[in-house]
C-alpha cells in the first residue's frame, strides 16, 4: 500500500527532479533546499548549492534547517563568503537552475513578491524581492514553487518583481536585454505547470495524484491549458519521504 | 605601536555618539546571522527618530525598529520574518501609515549589495544584468539604464553609519567574522561610521595572527562595543545557535498593533541593558549554547 | 557525496590537457608571492606558443616566457623582476623583436584587477576614477571614457586559463590560500579553465572545515596538481620564503640573448620537472623553510 | 661629530617626514616601505600603511624586507585581502598619502614608468604602471622618489604614465576628472622638489647638505626655480640612522 505524504512532500520530490547530475543550483530555503538535499541523495550526489546569504555547498545539508544561515548550514560549506560573490557567479552564468517562492505567478512565469493592489495604495504589502528577482533574470532555468489558489496563479500579476515570460511574446526577454533564462516549471500543491516553447503559456504538465485536471484548473486564475501529454505527478516513493523525513523531522516545512 | 583605544564604554554610549536622528543605518548585513538586535533595541530605546534603515534580506529587526516609529525610509530588498513570513508592522506601515508611513526604495539582494559595493568602491555606480524586466526598475530611481542595451547601473549607497556584529574585536578596530558574510563587508567598507558589536573583546595579536580572517582594514571602524548576545535570537557561529520560536511567537504576539506595543514594552522599554536581557532569557540562551566545539584546520603564517 | 576526482596526474598532463597555443593565461595573480614557476617552466618545456600573458605586477615569470618565445600579447600593469627593475627579455622583446615581436595592452594594476573582475562578475565593464589623465588611457582599448565625466570603463578581461598556485588543495577542487592575494580570487572567478597548483593535496574534510578561507567554489576548478615547491623562488607563506639571490642571479645571467638562452638550458630544459628541479637545488630550498610554525589563532565553527 | 649617510638614507628621512600621525599612507616597496617603518617608530605611530598585494600593516614592518609579499610582512598584518580591496580603499578617498618611484618626472610632476621614446618605437621599455598610475591618480597627496639625473627630471615627459599636473594649467587634473590629489614633493638623490600652488611648477625647497642649489639645478632637465625659503634638507639624527640600519641591515635599499 502506497504510503500517505502532503503536498509539500510531493513538491520536493518534483523540485528534486527537476535538478540534473552535476548542476549548479540557487537554493534558497524552505522546499528548495530539502528539494537539493534529496537529489544529492539520490540522482544527482555532484549537484553544488548556492545560498545567497553567502555559502555554497556540496556536501548534502544538515537536517532541520530552519534558515539558511542556521550554523549547521555553515559547517562543512565549500565556500563561505559575501553574497555578492555568489550572486556575481549566478550573473556570470554559472548557475543551471534556480528556485524561487513567491505570492502570486501569472500565465507567463512573471512572479510578483512586492506588492497586491498598487505601489502607491498597496492592498497587501508583501515582504520584496529578497534575490528572487536576481534568480529569475540571471540562471539558465527557473523553478518556482507555489500554494495553488485562483488569487495566487493569476492571469497577469499586479507587479513583476521576477520577471518570467512578461508579456509571453516571443522575444520579451531579449527586448529587457536578458541573455538567459526563464521559467522551466511552477511546482504547485496541486501540480506541475510547464511552460509552452512557442506561446510561452504555462500549461498543466502533471496534477498531483491527489486531485484532478478539472480541480487544478478550476484553483486557477486563467484558462489553464492542459499539455498533451498530461499525466498524474509520480508519487513519492517510500525512500523518497524516508529521506525528506530524516531532511525535516519536525515536517515544519512539509507538514 | 597599537592604535588608538575605539572601546565604547556601552552600546548606549555608542549608539548615543554616533547614530543621531535621521541617519541613514545598515543593519542585518549577514542576512539570518549575525543581526545586531542589541543595538537595534538600544535604538529603540533612546528613541531615535527618522532613521533610513539599509540591508538585503532583513530578518525582525527592521520590523521591530518601524513599529517602534524610528523609521522613516526603508532601503531593503526583502523586509519581514524568515521563520514566519510577513512581517506585521511592515505592513501596517506601509498600508496604513502606522506607527507612521515610511517611504520604500525596494531592491532585490543583488542590487543592494551593488549599490553598497559602488560606495566602497567610491565609484558613483557599478553595472548589472540583473532586475532587467522587473517592475523594481520603474519604482527605484537608483536604478537607471545603462547606454549599453543590457546593463542596468545602481547607483552608490553610502550609508551614515553600519552595525555589525561580529564574533571577537579588539580595542583597536581588528574583527573576525566568519560563517556566511552577506554584504557585512561591504558595508562596513561603504559606511561613514562602522560601529562593531562584538561577542569577546580580544587581544590584538590574536587578531593580528590570522590577517585573512580580519573584516576590515582598522582605519574604518569608528567604534567597537562587547555584546555578548548581541545578536540574539539570530545565530552566530561558534557561538549560540538561532531561538527560531522567538521568530515565530513575535509573529504572533504582533499581528495588531497593541499586541506589538505589549512586546515593545516587556521586550525593549522594560529592560535597562542586553546584559539584563540575557539574565532574564536564562536558560533559553544558554541552551542555545554549542555542545562541543568544531575548530577550523590550522594554518600555519610562518 | 564527494565531488568527481579533479587530480591530475601530473604538472605535465594538466598544462598539455589544458593550456593550449594561442591561450589567455592569468599568471603571478598574487604579485611578488604564490607565482606559479613550475607551472610556467612546464609550459617553457611544452613549447607553447602564441600565448597571451595577464597578470597585475608580474614578476620574472613573464620575462622567461617571452624570452622562451612562448609569448604572443601581454596584458599587464608591469613586467620585469621586482628584486631588480628591468626584464632584459622584456625589454628585447619589444624593443628588438627578439625573439619575436610582442603585443601590450598595458594597464594600471588597478584597471587588470577590474577587468578581471567584470569577467568574474559577468559584466561587460567596471567603472573606475583611475587613469583619468595618464596616456595609458590613449594606448588601451580596454579602457573607455563613461557617459559620466571623470568614470572610466574598463572592460572585461577573461582568461581561458588560470594558474594558481595556492597552499593546500583536495582532488575536488576546493583549496586553502592564505597571505597577500592580489588578483587571485578574481582570476580564478573570471577564467573559463582553472588549474590549481598546490602545496599540499589535503582531505576535503581539512578544508570544509574553515569555508571562509577556501578560494573559490568547486565548480569553478578544471584540474588540481600536487606541486610541492611549485612557486619557488618566490615565496609561500607558511612553506617557504623567497629566494631573493634567484632574482638577481637571474637578472645578471641574462643581461643577453645568449645568457638567457644559457640559462633557460640550464634551468628549464635540462630539467625533467620539478621534484628534479628542486632535488638539484638541495640545501638552498630547504633553508627557506621557515624554523617554526605561526598558526593562526583558533576558529569554532561550531 | 655627525654620522655619515647614504643619499638614501636621507631619502628615507625625508620621506617619513611627509607622513603625519594617524594616516593613511599607500606604501609600496623600497625605500617608502623603510619611511612608514621609520614613521611609525617616530612621529608618526598610529599610521597605517596599504600595500598593493592586498595587505594593510598597521604594526612596525619587520626588518630586512626584499618584497612587499615577503612572509613577515604579512604577517601580523592588519588585513590580508586582494588587491581590488585596497585599491578600492584608495579610490574611496581614504589614502592620505601615496608614494611611487619612477623612471622620469617632469616639471609639473608627471611620472613615466611605461616607455622612453614612443610607445611604437621605444627607445627604452620600462615596466610599466604597477600601482602608480593609480597611487597618482587617487591619493589625496603624492610623493614620488627619484635619482636625480638631467635625463630623469625632465622639461616634460616622454609618456604620462602617472599623472601630476599635467601641462600645468590649475585645472588640468579638474579637466581630466580627478576629484583629489596632486604631487606634493618629489624627493630625490639631491633635493626635495615642491610645487609652487599657483603656477603647479615644482621648485627645489630643498637641497641635501653634501650639494649645493647650483649642483641640483646642473642636474635638472629644466630651468629649475629655487623656493623662496630653499634652506639645506635636515640631515638623518643619529637615531633616525639607526632605526633605518635595523629596517635595512643589509643596507640592500640604503647603500
Amino acid at each position: 500500500m502506497p504510503e500517505q505524504y502532503s503536498a509539500q512532500e510531493l513538491m520536493v520530490v518534483a523540485a528534486a527532479r527537476e535538478i540534473r547530475e552535476d548542476e549548479v543550483v540557487f537554493v534558497g530555503m524552505r522546499l528548495p533546499l530539502l528539494a537539493f538535499g534529496l537529489a544529492k541523495r539520490t540522482h544527482a550526489p555532484h549537484a553544488i548549492g548556492l545560498f545567497e546569504n553567502g555559502l555554497v555547498r556540496d556536501r548534502i545539508p544538515p537536517p532541520a534547517l530552519y534558515t539558511m544561515s542556521d550554523a549547521p548550514n555553515v559547517r562543512g560549506a565549500a565556500w563561505a563568503t559575501g553574497l555578492l560573490e555568489v550572486m556575481s557567479v549566478l550573473q556570470r552564468g554559472d548557475v543551471d537552475l534556480g528556485f524561487i517562492g513567491g505570492a502570486e505567478v501569472d500565465r507567463f512565469g512573471n512572479i510578483n513578491t512586492t506588492v497586491i493592489g498598487s505601489p502607491d495604495q498597496p492592498t497587501i504589502k508583501l515582504p520584496g524581492s529578497g534575490g528572487g528577482a536576481d534568480i529569475a533574470c540571471l540562471a539558465q532555468r527557473l523553478v518556482s514553487l507555489m500554494e495553488h489558489e485562483p488569487r495566487r496563479l493569476r492571469q497577469r500579476v499586479d507587479f513583476i518583481t521576477s520577471p518570467g515570460y512578461g508579456d509571453g511574446s516571443p522575444d520579451w526577454r531579449a527586448r529587457q536585454g536578458l541573455v538567459r533564462g526563464g521559467p522551466a516549471a511552477v511546482i504547485t500543491t496541486l501540480g506541475v505547470l510547464r511552460f509552452d516553447p512557442s506561446t510561452r503559456e504555462a500549461c498543466l504538465a502533471s496534477y498531483h495524484p491527489f486531485t484532478s485536471p478539472e480541480a487544478v484548473q478550476a484553483a486557477t486564475g486563467w484558462p489553464l491549458r492542459l499539455a498533451d501529454d498530461l499525466q498524474p505527478t509520480a508519487a513519492p516513493t517510500a525512500a523518497e519521504l524516508r529521506l525528506i523525513r530524516e531532511a525535516d523531522p519536525h515536517g515544519f516545512w512539509t507538514r | 605601536m597599537s592604535l588608538p583605544n575605539k572601546l565604547s564604554p556601552s552600546l548606549p554610549d555608542a549608539i548615543r555618539r554616533l547614530v543621531p536622528d535621521g541617519a541613514s543605518i545598515a543593519l542585518g548585513t549577514a542576512l539570518e546571522s549575525l543581526i545586531p538586535f542589541a543595538a537595534g533595541h538600544e535604538i529603540i530605546r533612546q528613541q531615535r527618530r527618522d532613521l533610513e534603515l539599509i540591508g538585503p534580506i532583513s530578518d525582525m529587526l527592521f520590523d521591530q525598529l518601524i513599529g517602534a516609529g524610528c523609521v522613516r525610509r526603508v532601503t531593503a530588498a526583502w523586509v519581514g520574518n524568515v521563520s514566519a513570513g510577513l512581517g506585521h508592522n511592515y505592513r501596517r506601515a506601509v498600508e496604513h501609515g502606522v506607527p507612521r508611513s515610511v517611504e520604500l526604495e525596494e531592491h532585490s539582494n543583488f542590487s543592494v549589495a551593488l549599490g553598497l559595493q559602488a560606495a566602497a568602491m567610491g565609484v558613483p555606480y557599478l553595472p548589472t544584468r540583473t532586475l532587467l524586466g522587473s517592475d523594481l526598475v520603474r519604482l527605484d530611481t537608483r536604478l537607471r539604464p545603462a547606454e549599453q542595451a543590457g546593463v542596468l547601473h545602481v547607483a552608490a549607497i553610502e550609508p551614515d553609519v553600519a552595525i555589525l556584529h561580529v564574533q571577537r574585536a579588539d580595542s583597536e578596530g581588528h574583527a573576525h567574522c566568519w560563517g556566511n558574510l552577506g554584504v557585512t563587508r561591504e558595508a562596513g567598507l561603504a559606511a561613514r561610521v562602522v560601529i562593531l558589536t562584538a561577542e569577546e573583546i580580544v587581544a590584538p595579536e590574536l587578531l593580528l595572527s590570522d590577517p585573512n580572517r580580519i573584516l576590515l582594514p582598522p582605519h574604518r571602524v569608528s567604534a567597537v562595543v562587547a555584546v555578548p548576545g548581541g545578536a540574539y535570537p539570530s545565530p552566530v557561529q561558534g557561538y549560540y545557535g538561532r531561538d527560531h520560536t522567538a521568530f515565530g511567537e513575535y509573529h504572533q504576539a504582533t499581528r495588531d498593533r497593541d499586541g506589538f506595543l505589549n512586546w515593545l514594552q516587556h521586550e525593549v522599554f522594560e529592560v535597562p541593558d542586553h546584559a539584563s536581557y540575557l539574565a532574564r532569557l536564562g536558560d533559553r540562551f544558554s541552551t542555545l549554547r554549542p555542545r562541543q566545539p568544531r575548530l577550523a584546520a590550522p594554518v600555519d603564517y610562518a
